[in-house]
């Protein structure tokens, strides 16, 4: 099974690799652009077919180490 | 598998004659694999077919010399037990392509030559040029350059110390990233990678291989065009974590006796490491390909062979050794696996599935490889431009255009991103003439530079060879340190015109000339060719890495002025030679006319006699004269310091005098001026006294102050305001 | 003294800090393997700089998991004094034995120079050897050293006195253009509850050698050793 | 309009960061974790309501700027 994970800052933040693109945006002239926020996309193939085990254990793997929840939430996503 | 068609056999680089002798080696057609072997073999990048005949023109010998070129890198005798190994080695076309990755393997390319000879590295320095930085791509590629080289640099945990950052239009499409290591290992306990003993295991350890990079070192001798960003996908990413362990892990290994051999997989991977090992002993080679550790299924023989994935060594160990070794490597979590065996056939044969995919001889096919006398004109020789028909500007306004320019301004922007402290014990940081090591446990230190001066190679490349070394020999002489020896970087255009191969040759012969005199032998080095985009070379840049021997570290001196109330003493000849000078180019708009002429007897003498005065501690600050001539040195000295100077020039011409480039030249600060002086005119060499120290104002002839603190502002700004 | 440098895969800086503690205290410590799961007796113990597991993902989030992390953890909450310099202050964070987190630099570049700090407490066995208040000169070398935590945790950090040291410029001010990587509050390192445990991104093993330019590293190990011995 | 944009590597090319996160979760006792790959995520603000033209200038920012082509693919979704 495929398991995709988003790693996002929490709201409140500041997050300045995004910061940092909104910047080079503008500079490379694009105009309208907001915000801007960077995160994590981290796909895993995992042995585990059972869907309910897959999430619980993946959910796991993100609270001891894909993320730091201090700052980061994240997101899981199961397929196939 | 394909068929061999003259399309195939040209895009893998050989020439219809090239291909009649691989038919004749062969004694049948080569099936893909083969000829992907050859392909690689024969290129520019691994057979210097080339420049061989005029390499070997260098002078590499001396009495503290263990190991010339040939090798993975140089080794030359520190003393005490201890050997420097080191060189320096191009990554200029993936640069270009990919600029983070690029520059970041060519350093973790350069460690592992270093590392694979037992040396641990101590130091790095990066040489590197881009184009006109108002070019749409130049501060894009100077980013990722410098990103990569500081991120694989930094994690792994080696200091880089120093290097040179230039720009010039003839970069635009052919950046320039010299990369440099060097490393430090017991005299007894060297590696080499000259295989023997037939039946020996042949080991192979790292990462894994994969699709990366196939035909990376064909790419690499091939000219640009403007398509050339289609070839992207053999672009390779680096693992700086793994390097680390890898360093670890065979260090660790090499502090045993089960290595017999040696040899990074560097350009042309599995292919050029088995065969050079193999070549070296006279030994033959059979390598099953399933045992090669992959990171991707399906790949074929031919990707097997020709992958440039990192972060790989091959090894030959003492049979009955392995466990020793699987136990070290697993340890680290690297890869180790047995896939060959020595053999006394003289071939190179490779199974893959129970079959011969590929058998080819080794001996003649390296004996075979192609050698080349390219046909060469020397270069025009240019006017010498006089000083009464260049413009005078205030000498203020000058100086701040040369230190607050592209070319001029500090490279602080560049350096701090390196780690330059790591491992304790950088004595003299980057910012300074050379950069100082100290060797780890004892007070002696290596001293490291690279230089080379484009502009003055093009404008006559044997001035020009000459000058690269001598100013490299001088750099090391500014910090205190004996010159014990060169690594050169020959960065050229296109070797098939002749115009092109004669700046290379006149290059080396100046080079050699130089090295000669200065008793600073060739120890290791490389070569990049066809530089070139669209028919347009760049500037002829033979960038010289060098290192010298310093005994005791408190003895040297650095370029800031260490107190006030200071004399200045300029050693050398006063300015004269504007000729493709800073200034003629920056503040009159003229690149032209014939460089400063060096002479090599004068450098010698001047610079023993400088660092004999350093060494027996009567000077407390010292600079060459180099780029810009004598005022911007002195600029430099006193940013360094925040402490100002007066100085006083006399002559016809100030603007020669203060910006001439002459060379063989240093300014000294000193407490005792009447003592260096004398001791000047017993050794025979030019001196006289330039000034004070003191205050915190720039002057000259006493007058037109600009505080220090203006000058540091605008030597700081550049890079910064450029890279904003 | 007697204490232990713990070493990572990608650790770099081990060697560093262990030839300045020798040099000051005259006490070599002992170099203890990630994979070991028990730890001897110690007084103090080193977390190093470096880039461990490449700092892939985030910087220490791979090594707070190594095994000799939780015998770290279970020494430190008997009172065995740590120290995680960059790095190390970027494990003992990922490990919940200090709070907050080091995220990317602000202008998103490596950077290694020496910085100003201030010394904010010298109430700690780490800072007993300098004045608070005393402005002190020491290396940097960090892609992830711009400190972040919640309002909450600063305020109450800077109620508890447990400030080790801030960017600062000459005069000791926090100055915004003094802060070379965006840290919250311009902070360089903390302590913990007890103040046994600091994390700090600056080097002071980089600066305990006139030769290297300068000796302001010096005092910690020096308190560290007259506090342990 | 919201912009998400997923940045991975290409097939082939070498993930040191998802080769490590694999190492790390084995060693955290996860069994049966084949493959990791590590990407980005990135979630732009960007004023352009026309989904045509918005999806045209996000393109053109992956391309300058949010992806390196040479090494990575990216894939765009626009929202609201
Ligand atoms: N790419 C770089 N990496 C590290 N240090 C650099 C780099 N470029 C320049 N430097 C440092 O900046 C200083 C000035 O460089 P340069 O003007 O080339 O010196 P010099 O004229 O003495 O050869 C030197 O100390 C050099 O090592
Ligand atoms: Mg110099």
């Amino acid at each position: 099974m495929k398991a995709k994970v988003h790693v996002t800052l929490k709201q409140g933040v500041l997050d300045p690799q995004g910061k940092a693109v909104q910047h080079a945006l503008a500079a490379l002239g694009f105009t309208g652009v907001g915000d801007v926020r960077q995160g994590k996309f981290i796909e895993l193939d995992i042995a585990e077919a059972d869907p309910a085990k897959a999430k619980a254990q993946v959910e796991e793997m993100c609270r001891k180490l894909l993320a730091n929840t201090v700052i980061e939430n994240y997101a899981i996503d199961l397929e196939g | 598998m394909p068929a061999i068609t003259p399309e195939i056999v040209a895009e893998h680089g050989l020439s219809p004659a090239e291909y009649e002798r691989v038919l004749a080696i062969m004694g049948r057609e080569p099936n893909i694999t083969e000829l992907g072997i050859f392909s690689v073999m024969w290129s520019e990048h691994c057979s210097y077919k080339s420049s061989k005949k005029w390499l070997k023109t260098l002078p590499t010998t001396a009495p503290w010399v263990i190991c010339g070129p040939g090798e993975n890198a140089g080794v030359v005798d520190i003393g005490d037990g201890q050997a420097a190994i080191f060189k320096m080695e191009s990554h200029n076309h993936p640069s270009f392509i990919e600029p983070y990755q690029g520059a970041a393997t060519g350093v973790g390319g350069i460690l592992r030559d270093v590392f694979t000879m037992g040396a641990r590295p101590v130091a790095n320095l990066n040489a590197l040029r881009f184009g006109a930085p108002e070019h749409a791509k130049t501060r894009h590629l100077v980013a990722g350059v410098v990103a990569g080289i500081g991120g694989y640099g930094n994690c792994v945990g080696v200091p880089t110390v120093g290097g040179e950052v230039e720009f010039h239009p003839s970069y635009n499409g052919n950046i320039l990233v010299n990369a440099m290591t060097i490393g430090i290992a017991d005299t007894d306990n060297i590696f080499y990678s000259e295989a023997s003993g037939v039946g020996n295991p042949v080991v192979y350890v790292g990462s894994k291989t994969g699709r990366d990079g196939i035909h990376g070192a064909t790419m690499a001798s091939a000219e640009f065009s403007e398509d050339s960003e289609e070839k992207r996908p053999t672009v390779q990413v680096g693992d700086p974590f793994t390097e680390k362990l890898l360093i670890e892990a065979c260090l660790e290994l090499m502090a045993t006796d089960a290595i017999v051999a040696i040899q990074d997989m560097g350009a042309a991977g599995l292919t050029s490491s088995s065969f050079e090992m193999a070549s070296k002993g006279g030994l033959g080679v059979e390598i099953d390909l399933d045992a090669v550790p992959v990171r991707e299924t399906g790949m074929t023989p031919y990707e097997i062979m020709l992958s440039e994935s990192q972060e790989r060594m091959l090894m030959v160990l003492e049979p009955g050794k392995e466990h020793i070794a699987k136990a070290v490597f697993d340890k680290w979590e690297l890869d180790f696996s047995i896939i060959g065996r020595l053999t006394d056939t003289g071939r190179m044969v490779l199974t893959m599935g129970g079959a011969t995919v590929a058998d080819l001889p080794i001996d003649p096919l390296a004996q075979a490889a192609p050698e080349y006398d390219r046909p060469w004109t020397p270069g025009e020789k240019l006017p010498e431009v006089a000083a009464a028909d260049v413009p005078e500007r205030p000498w203020g306004e000058a100086l701040l255009t040369l230190i607050g320019g592209p070319q001029g301004s500090s490279r602080r922007w560049v350096w701090e991103q390196y780690d330059h402290m790591v491992m304790g014990d950088t004595v003299g940081r980057p910012g300074g003439d050379a950069a100082l090591v100290r060797i780890h446990g004892t007070k002696k230190g290596l001293a490291a530079t690279s230089d080379v001066t484009p502009r003055y190679v093009a404008a006559d490349a044997h001035q020009g060879g000459r000058q690269a070394v001598a100013e490299a020999w001088r750099n090391l002489t500014a910090v205190g340190a004996t010159p014990l020896a060169i690594t050169d970087n020959m960065n050229f255009g296109n070797p098939e015109r002749p115009a092109i191969m004669g700046q290379f040759v006149e290059a080396i012969k100046g080079m050699g000339e130089a090295c000669i005199a200065l008793d600073f032998p060739v120890v290791s080095g490389n070569v990049s060719l066809y530089n070139e985009t669209n028919g347009e070379a760049i500037l002829p840049t033979p960038t010289i890495g060098a290192i010298g021997l310093m005994p005791d570290v408190e003895q040297s001196v650095g370029i800031g002025f260490a107190a006030p109330d200071q004399a200045l003493v300029l050693i050398g000849a006063e300015g004269s030679w504007l000729g493709q000078s800073w200034y003629l180019a920056q503040v009159a708009g003229r690149a032209e006319g014939a460089p400063p002429p060096v002479d090599l007897a004068a450098e010698r003498r001047n610079g023993d006699f400088v660092r004999g005065l350093i060494r027996a501690g009567q000077v407390s600050a010292c600079h060459d004269v180099s780029d810009g001539g004598l005022l911007v040195a002195v600029a430099e000295m006193a940013m360094a310091s925040g402490i100002g100077a007066d100085v006083s020039v006399a002559g016809p011409h100030l603007h020669a005098a203060l910006f001439g480039e002459d060379q063989a030249r240093y300014v000294v600060a000193t407490a005792d001026a009447e003592a260096v002086l004398a001791a000047a005119a017993k050794a025979g060499v030019a001196a006289r006294r330039l000034g004070a120290t003191g205050g915190d104002a720039l002057a000259v002839n006493g007058a037109d102050e600009i505080s220090v603190a203006a000058l540091k502002k605008a030597h700081e700004s550049w890079f910064p305001a450029y890279m904003a | 003294m007697k204490a232990a440098v713990i070493v990572f895969p990608g650790s770099n800086c081990d060697r560093d800090v262990a030839v300045a503690l020798k040099r000051v205290t005259g006490h070599a410590p002992r170099m203890i393997w990630h994979r070991d799961t028990a730890l001897p007796a110690l007084d103090l113990i080193v977390v190093p700089g470096g880039f461990s597991y490449g700092d892939y993902l985030r910087s220490g989030a791979m090594a707070a998991h190594s095994p000799i992390m939780a015998a770290v953890t279970a020494q430190a909450a008997k009172g065995v004094r740590v120290l995680g310099i960059c790095n190390g202050f970027q494990i003992l964070t990922e490990a919940g034995l200090l709070p907050g987190v080091l995220m990317r630099n602000q202008g998103l570049s490596f950077i290694c120079r020496d910085v100003l700090l201030k010394v904010e407490t010298s109430a700690s066995d780490f800072t007993a050897g300098y004045n608070a208040g005393q402005v002190v000169r020491i290396p940097v070398a960090h892609g992830d050293g711009n400190y972040f935590a919640e309002p909450a945790v600063l305020d109450r950090l800077e109620d508890e006195d447990r400030v080790a040291f801030r960017y600062c410029d000459e005069g000791g001010a926090p100055l915004e253009a003094a802060n070379p990587n965006g840290s919250r509050r311009n902070i360089a390192g903390i302590l913990n509850e007890t103040r046994t445990v600091l994390g700090m991104m600056p080097h002071p093993e980089r600066l305990a050698d006139p030769l290297l330019g300068g000796t302001d590293g010096a005092p910690m190990f020096r308190a560290l050793a007259a506090a342990l011995s």
